[in-house]
């Protein structure tokens, strides 16, 4: 199905999330999404923007990359990052039933000649592969069916709190216990090991500050993918990616525990059971902890 | 417009239903009582007890059936509901759907077709806790007294079930039937449903020993799944350690915005049924409001005074599940501030009501409010009068309460336009 | 009808097993033989209408006036079993012989037998009754209270087509919240107060043509029965007569005294107010601080000032968490810079008040939890606040509003108080104790059980009664606990022990107008309803229908009094020469006044104590040497007979000596019952009825407490008689003890077993 | 500027619940909160604040001003937002946190050297207005170091492995930040933002 999004890449895409950037254009190219950048995108503010200059002047971020995203169509605007997600979409959201803040935002934007009212929907890749292509679509591009490798489904928070079961949000999973990832990886034709922890925090912005006040939230999220020996955890969201990845070695020396567990993102997944390139289309060489028996599997 | 009927039509045959219809019959007018289930008594016939007197309900359920049985004015016609109303006051036309029961009025219950069939079916009356036959009597307390077939065993041990019965009361070609009443004035008295603990997604429902509190209620029956011992799902053991969790849907904008009345009594009484089985266990209670208004207070007072019921005033964040599967609940004491995960042998949840009519319309034009209630105004002029916890979130005897007041507003519709 | 018109007429039915488990051959034999029955026929399903045409055709012919249907229990198929101007008697073979005692045992045919037997002397022994109303009767209903529950009681009946006299001791209608500006709202979306709707009332009750208004007038005097009241009314000492058909009690409720709130500062500054005195401030338009004339900007409102405090109101007055929103909301919106403050222990916003509660914080206003323990003289408000758990001196205050609770009006403060005797005081003898503890399996090591409350013995509130009852036991509505008058609060809310008259709104229990409007409205109907039936003769709620009544042999009367004591509805006066005299609309049918008596004078057409008798004599006595035991059971029809009932349904099993005889309630048992069964030779008897005492559960609210205590006094008879005490024991049961009767039933059996048979056999 | 809520003469200021609702963000839901526990309750380090969100909001309400803002709740705040689709009442739970604990540094009753948050947002802050995006080798480094030196050194040699390897997967490149060319446009326009927003603060 041919669709076209403008695509919001954010900060983490060109470095920390690299891999989930170069996996996700890859994936939707594949299933025949037509992604355009955001020309001259910013920051989108992230967990602590909103902390360090105000509601208002946080939102402006996102005003500005919606005001210039509206520049290249009114076409849905697609993000693969947890935190642009959230926080775009609720910025979007505020500027739409928010007279206010619209007003306030646009006299800002109004210093660049720019304009925004809320025309744009602002979505989250994973809900579009949901509601816009479903699983038979995605079953369908599976050429490289991934048999035996068991996967823990780790979402995290930000992909689904707080809109993934709103309207606007495309309430399409819960809160609790959603079964988008899972039905990715099963899709992908590999096995979803049953996590108790799919929804637990990592620890967020809190573990890159202060790892030492989270390393116990990671500790339980890992601990779970080893004891269901899942080959590789996999997850949407940028942020958990690398804390649960990067964060391996303080966690076994704080609990004495000698984790080593890849963590990859389900584009990365999805991208193999595609069977496109494992290198120049899943980055499976940017995982810091190889996933070697995905790897093995890629084509 | 003249009326052309004086007859009241009364949809819902539980407590609020039944009090309308038998105080309407007795005040002298003619009445049809409508009850989509194969017999009367709605709710109240599944729970154990009432608050605050702890006495049962099929006692009172015993004096109404006694007034219906006495009274030729009052019409009940069983697995019945509204297909379509049209008209007015005085001179409506309900079509009324009825459901097939393969029964007829030969049935004297004397069981013999239960005896023949082998098909095992869900227990209604125990909300599923269990099964019973495919031909089944509703319950002991069953009024009207006649079995019901299940439309499973119909197919699979119809021949066997119709040979068995010497009173041709089995009718396997009952296909239901669609009629028309021509009624003056309608009390609708529908009542509700417990709302869907699977929507509460953090408290792990799926786990055996995490009940609702109806399912409490069967639990602690003497015709119940038990027996009436409090066991353990999981089990079967007797729970040392019990957790009744209030407002589990109600008072939260994410399922139900309002209170609904009675969980907190209903839970006060849960415990009542704990201590009097177990002299070991211990309840805790956790609560955001205990709303025992008026006399009920001093059921509270009572259950205070039981060092072996603590009340936490906590909305427990979420039930998990431990190494074993025993339930967990989770969350903040606001009183001290803990952030407890305390496991337990069981925990109940206390899900509110939700008006039967939120979960299927009436197929009629009639005030509503946003949670799905029935408000109409002026029933004595438009005729259309709702009752019981149809009309709102209320315990029984305010139902009875509303019912009662809700048959003088249906008379009152049928005669002044007389 | 005398013995030699009455024709008999014995129906058996085989069905549902009968035919299999016993010899009805042997059994109609017992009918026509023995029992003299003229005619007795069997049919293999009674019920069908082959078998309903057998029996009509023989009432048709005139061979039978009087039907013995030796069939399933009296509970079912009762509308097919009617026919009109026949004595129907049920004999149960069904649910108490073949389905809960082994077929073609010797034991279930003697059983079967003797039911026939007591089937057919039951016949003998009762005639169809014919009803009693004589006289005028009126249909005009008589409100008491002119406040928003009485007006709209006086309404719904105006609506319904009867005249009301509406009576209000003040002069002018609207009673207590006549001038508040806004109510709690009733209507969705339950957000914003509502206006008040009394002025509107007082217009449509003026305006109904049908509604006679009578300002400063009170009842003075209260006499006669349902349908014929004969009520007089003082109208500032002007005294006049209304015949009354039914009486709607809408007293209402007043302020708890804040006086007695001196914890509160009540008193401590003029600034701290009640919730009612706000509402006349509310109502004056802008309010001002009685001190200084100042508006308020911050305002504290204190809850439970007085309710569950065991020092003052024990329970909770229901309405006042959502009065004080209400004010908050009001006193908000007039000023958005006026900060209120609600200092709750719990908060009681039930229902969709929970959406009023919401739109009050949505403005703003602010809710705390703690307990207030003091309120300075100014202003200062020092409240432990659990959820901080600190004490917080609330400061800055200019004004302080106690939320206090209801006082039931269920006496005239006004007027003074009546002299009542102690045997009027039966509210502190039969009212439930609101602190009776539950029944728990006990308390785990370690654990101090508490200790259990005394009873609360009632104490009449001061002030006159509402209506002044000429009654044998007493001038009021029976007043329970905490004040409240009288009512079935569960199934039957408006039931008063005082027939044909119905209290309602906050007067029998507090709550909000809401819910008082529909009070009003059903007590409205109950009391109509009343009219209606007891103009045919016929009993109302729980008898309902019921045309039999106790009638008096006063030949053998010995003036002893103890019916009209014992009648739980003061249905029996008694006369200048002392004899009893029967207010058949007032009495419910219970027969407990047959029970009291102890020379047998009283009895109904179709229920009497010789009939009891004459039932258990008829059975057949097995000798002692039969090692066969006879327990006479006399099962309360109301719970204990279903209860019995159901066991046959699930089957259940229990001993076959048992001789089962329904009674209508155990207070309607006599002593003769016992001592005359033992002297037949029973080997035990027992009384089986409702829970009595705290939360009692008896239909006719006594009757089983009085059973329990007459049969304490049997043990001297027993005595006398030199038998064993636990040969006759009372029974408590619950209609949902299906699966325990049996048990209770076959325990007495071993129990008798063990201290053998009666020695008075055969004489 | 922002306005400054009134300073408390007393340990209890009955008007700072007022000034809250009115100032910080959400702070209109905040007086919603029905004290369930719901929030503190399923907060992923509920246990390690000094407060948690519920007891914050009461004692905002009971006028605790100088208590509230020297919680530490804020800063241990993960936005997992189970909070914010918990709550029954739809309380902004995590928004509120944010906009307390930023209003606690404004004030002075945290002080910044001691807050990681505040510090990292600077730091995150700094980035972005310089380049429009946040870098991710800047911005860590800034804020180890905006502890002070001696900590600086102590987080980088912490975290050395990790951008080690971060560079060698290539997820962290050497050379100028990634930027965002018209870095003036979006400068004006949150200037512009922060204006308005002192604006609106000093109004209330």
């Amino acid at each position: 199905m041919s669709k076209k999004f403008t695509f919001y890449p954010g900060c983490s895409s060109e470095g920390s999330g690299a891999h989930l950037d170069t996996s996700t254009r890859a994936v939707m190219k594949n299933l025949g999404a037509e992604l355009e950048d955001v020309p001259d995108w910013n920051c989108c503010g992230a967990s602590v923007g909103e902390l360090a200059a105000g509601h208002l002047t946080n939102a402006a971020l996102s005003a500005h990359n919606l005001a210039q995203a509206k520049s290249v169509g009114e076409q849905d605007v697609l993000t693969a990052c947890a935190a642009c997600y959230l926080n775009t979409h609720s910025a979007n959201e505020e500027i739409r039933e928010n007279e206010a803040t619209r007003n306030d935002l646009n006299e800002a934007l109004g210093e660049a000649g720019l304009s925004y009212d809320g025309e744009l929907h602002v979505r989250h890749a994973c809900e579009v592969l949901v509601n816009d292509y479903g699983m038979d679509a995605i079953k369908e591009k599976v050429t490289n069916p991934l048999d035996g490798l068991k996967v823990a489904g780790y979402v995290g928070c930000q992909t689904v709190r707080p809109f993934a079961g709103t309207e606007r949000g495309g309430d399409y999973d819960e809160y609790d216990d959603p079964d988008f990832l899972d039905n990715f990886i099963t899709a992908a034709g590999a096995e979803a090991v049953e996590f108790e922890n799919k929804t637990s925090c990592c620890g967020g912005s809190v573990s890159v500050m202060k790892p030492e006040d989270t390393l116990h939230l990671m500790h339980k999220i890992l601990a779970e993918a080893a004891e269901k020996e899942a080959d590789v955890i996999a997850t949407p969201c940028p942020l958990c990616q690398t804390n649960v990845e990067m964060y391996q070695d303080a966690i076994n020396e704080k609990f004495g525990t000698n984790f080593n567990i890849p963590v990859v993102f389900h584009t990365q997944i999805l991208a193999v059971a595609m069977g496109l390139d494992g290198t120049k289309d899943a980055a499976l060489h940017q995982n810091i902890i190889p996933a070697t028996k995905l790897k093995g599997m890629a084509k | 417009m003249g009326v052309e009927s004086q007859t009241i039509l009364v949809v819902g045959g539980g407590i609020a239903g039944i009090t309308a219809a038998v105080e309407a019959a007795e005040t002298g007018y003619e009445v049809v009582l409508l009850e989509k289930e194969p017999s009367l008594g709605g709710r109240v016939t599944k729970l154990n007890r009432y608050f605050p007197k702890l006495c049962h309900p099929t006692c009172g359920l015993e004096i109404n059936y006694q007034r219906i049985k006495k009274n030729p004015r009052i019409n009940v016609m069983t697995m019945s509901s509204v297909a379509d109303v049209s008209g007015e006051t005085g001179n409506f036309t309900v079509s009324v759907k009825r459901e097939p029961r393969f029964v007829n009025a030969n049935c004297t219950a004397c069981g013999e077709c239960a005896n023949a069939t082998s098909t095992e079916v869900a227990n209604d009356f125990n909300y599923g806790l269990d099964t019973v036959k495919g031909a089944y009597l509703p319950h002991e307390h069953a009024f009207p007294m006649r079995y019901v077939i299940a439309p499973d065993a119909a197919k699979a041990d119809g021949d066997a079930i119709k040979a068995a019965c010497k009173y041709g009361a089995v009718d396997l070609d009952d296909q239901g039937e669609t009629f028309d009443l021509n009624v003056g004035a309608i009390i609708w008295a529908t009542g509700w449903q417990p709302y869907d603990a699977n929507n509460l997604t953090s408290y792990g429902y799926e786990m055996p020993d995490v009940i609702t509190n109806v399912e409490m209620e069967r639990l602690a029956s003497h015709d119940g799944p038990t027996k009436g011992e409090i066991l353990r799902p999981s089990n079967g053991e007797a729970p040392k350690k019990i957790a009744l969790i209030q407002c589990a849907g109600s008072r939260d904008y994410n399922h139900l915005p309002y209170c609904s009345r009675i969980c907190c009594l209903g839970s006060l009484k849960h415990a009542a049924y704990v201590r009097e089985q177990y002299a070991d266990a211990e309840v805790d209670i956790y609560y955001i409001d205990i709303r025992a208004h008026d006399k009920l207070e001093s059921f509270y007072v009572k259950l205070k005074n039981d060092p072996q019921v603590n009340f936490i005033k906590s909305k427990p964040a979420g039930i998990e599940a431990d190494e074993n599967g025993n339930p967990v609940v989770c969350g903040e004491d606001t009183i001290n501030r803990d952030v407890y995960a305390t496991p337990y042998d069981l925990v109940v949840l206390a899900t509110g009501m939700q008006p039967s009519t939120a979960c299927g319309k009436p197929p009629v034009e009639i005030e509503e409010d946003e949670y799905g209630f029935l408000v109409p105004k002026a029933g004595e002029v438009d005729g259309q009068i709702s009752a019981g916890v149809a009309s709102g979130p209320l315990d029984v005897s305010m139902s009875v309460q509303s019912a009662t007041a809700a048959a003088l507003k249906a008379i009152q519709a049928v005669r002044n336009n007389a | 009808m005398s013995d030699e018109e009455k024709k008999i007429g014995v129906y058996l039915c085989s069905g549902c097993g009968i035919g299999d488990a016993v010899d009805l051959g042997a059994t109609e034999g017992i009918a026509t033989g023995e029992m003299k029955a003229p005619l007795c026929k069997q049919h293999e399903a009674l019920c069908s209408s082959a078998g309903l045409d057998l029996i009509k055709a023989d009432i048709a012919s005139g061979e039978v006036n009087s039907a013995v249907i030796g069939a399933c229990s009296q509970r079912v198929m009762t509308e097919k079993f009617q026919f009109d101007g026949v004595n129907v008697i049920r004999a149960n073979l069904r649910e108490q012989v073949v389905w809960s005692h082994p077929a073609g045992d010797e034991d279930t045919q003697m059983l079967a037998d003797d039911q026939i037997r007591m089937g057919v002397t039951q016949a003998k022994l009762s005639n169809l009754p014919e009803a009693l109303a004589e006289g005028e009767f009126s249909d005009t209903i008589l409100v008491v209270g002119g406040g928003y529950v009485g007006m709209t009681a006086a309404l719904e009946a105006s609506k319904s087509g009867n005249k009301s006299v509406l009576v209000e001791r003040s002069d002018k209608l609207g009673g207590m919240i006549a001038t508040w500006s806004k109510i709690n709202p009733d209507d969705a979306p339950y957000r914003e107060p509502q206006d008040n709707p009394v002025p509107a009332l007082i217009e449509a009750v003026n305006a109904a043509d049908n509604i006679q208004v009578m300002l400063n007038t009170t009842v003075a005097e209260t006499d006669g029965m349902p349908g014929q009241f004969a009520v007089k009314l003082s109208q500032g000492g002007t005294e006049s007569t209304e015949m009354i058909g039914g009486i709607v009690v809408a007293t209402g409720w007043r302020p708890y005294d804040a006086t007695k709130l001196g914890h509160l500062g009540y008193g401590a500054s003029p600034d701290v107010v009640t919730n009612v005195e706000l509402e006349g401030m509310l109502a004056e338009g802008p309010v001002k601080r009685k001190s200084d004339g100042t508006a308020p900007k911050t305002v504290a409102f204190v809850q439970c000032a007085g309710s569950r405090d065991p020092e003052h109101l024990s329970y909770c007055s229901s309405v006042c968490c959502s009065q004080s929103i209400k004010h908050a909301i009001q006193l908000t919106e007039a000023d958005p810079d006026v900060m209120c403050y609600v200092i709750f222990d719990e908060l009681r916003t039930p229902g969709t008040a929970e959406e009023f509660y919401r739109s009050a914080q949505e403005k703003g206003v602010i809710f705390v939890k703690g307990k207030v323990s003091g309120v300075g003289s100014d202003l200062t408000v020092t409240y432990h606040d659990e959820l901080i758990g600190d004490d917080i001196p609330m400061s800055g205050l200019d004004m302080v509003v106690l939320a206090t609770g209801m006082v039931p009006n269920s006496t005239n403060v006004d007027a003074p108080t009546i002299e009542i005797n102690d045997e009027q005081k039966v509210y502190s003898k039969d009212d439930i104790n609101p602190a009776a503890p539950i029944t728990v399996a006990g308390y785990k090591e370690g654990v101090e059980a508490p200790a259990v409350p005394e009873h609360i013995e009632g104490e009449l509130p001061d002030g006159a009664p509402i209506l002044n009852l000429q009654y044998r036991q007493g001038p009021h509505i029976p007043i329970l606990a905490d004040g409240f008058s009288d009512s079935h609060y569960i199934c039957f809310p408006y039931e008063t022990r005082r027939t044909g008259i119905y209290t309602a709104g906050p007067v029998r229990r507090p709550m909000d107008m809401g819910e008082a409007a529909l009070d009003a409205g059903g007590a409205v109907l109950k009391a109509i309803q009343a009219i209606n039936n007891v103009r045919e003769g016929r009993a109302v709620h729980p008898r309902v229908g019921d045309l039999s009544y106790p009638k008096f042999g006063l030949s053998q009367c010995t003036k002893c009094r103890r019916c009209t004591v014992e009648c739980p509805f003061g249905a029996i006066e008694e006369l200048e020469d002392g004899y009893p005299s029967l207010n058949a609309a007032r009495c419910r049918r219970c027969g407990t006044c047959m029970g009291a008596c102890p020379v047998r004078t009283i009895s109904f057409d179709n229920y009497s104590v010789d009939m009891i008798n004459q039932m258990a004599a008829a059975c057949e006595i097995p000798d002692e040497f039969s090692g066969k035991a006879r327990i006479l059971l006399l099962a309360c029809e109301n719970d204990a007979y279903p209860a019995l009932d159901m066991a046959g349904i699930n089957r259940h099993t229990y001993s076959a000596f048992v001789r089962i005889i329904p009674v209508r309630c155990l207070g309607s048992v006599s002593m003769l019952n016992v001592s005359e069964g033992l002297s037949k030779g029973y080997d035990g008897v027992i009384l089986m009825g409702c829970k009595s005492g705290d939360d009692y559960q008896c239909h006719f609210v006594k009757g089983s407490g009085l059973a329990e205590e007459r049969m304490g006094k049997v043990e001297e008879t027993l005595s006398s008689m030199m038998l064993e005490p636990e040969r006759v024991q009372t029974m408590e049961v619950a209609i949902s003890d299906s699966a325990k009767v049996g048990k209770l039933i076959d325990d007495f059996a071993a129990n008798i077993e063990v201290i053998g048979l009666n020695p008075f056999k055969g004489f | 500027m922002n306005a400054v809520s009134p300073t408390p003469t007393k340990k209890y200021d009955l008007s700072f619940a007022r000034w809250v609702r009115d100032n910080v963000d959400g702070g209109d839901r905040m007086n919603m909160c029905m004290q369930c526990g719901v929030c503190s309750g399923s907060c992923p380090l509920g246990d390690q604040m000094d407060l948690g969100p519920r007891k914050i909001f009461m004692m905002v309400r009971a006028g605790m001003k100088e208590a509230v803002l020297k919680s530490n709740s804020f800063y241990q705040c993960v936005s997992c937002y189970r909070c914010v689709v918990r709550c029954p009442r739809e309380v902004p739970v995590k928004y509120i946190l944010h906009g307390l604990g930023r209003l606690a540094v404004q004030e002075g009753y945290q002080v910044k050297k001691d807050v990681a948050n505040a510090r990292f947002a600077d730091a995150f802050w700094w980035s972005v207005t310089k380049y429009g995006k946040t870098d991710e080798r800047l911005v860590p480094t800034l804020y180890f170091f905006s502890g002070g030196f001696g900590e600086g050194i102590k987080k980088s040699l912490a975290n050395l492995k990790i951008a080690l390897g971060m560079l060698k997967t290539k997820r962290m490149h050497i050379g100028m930040p990634h930027s965002s060319k018209k870095k003036g446009d979006l400068s004006k326009i949150l200037a512009k933002a922060a204006e308005i927003q002192a604006r609106h603060e000093g109004e209330a």
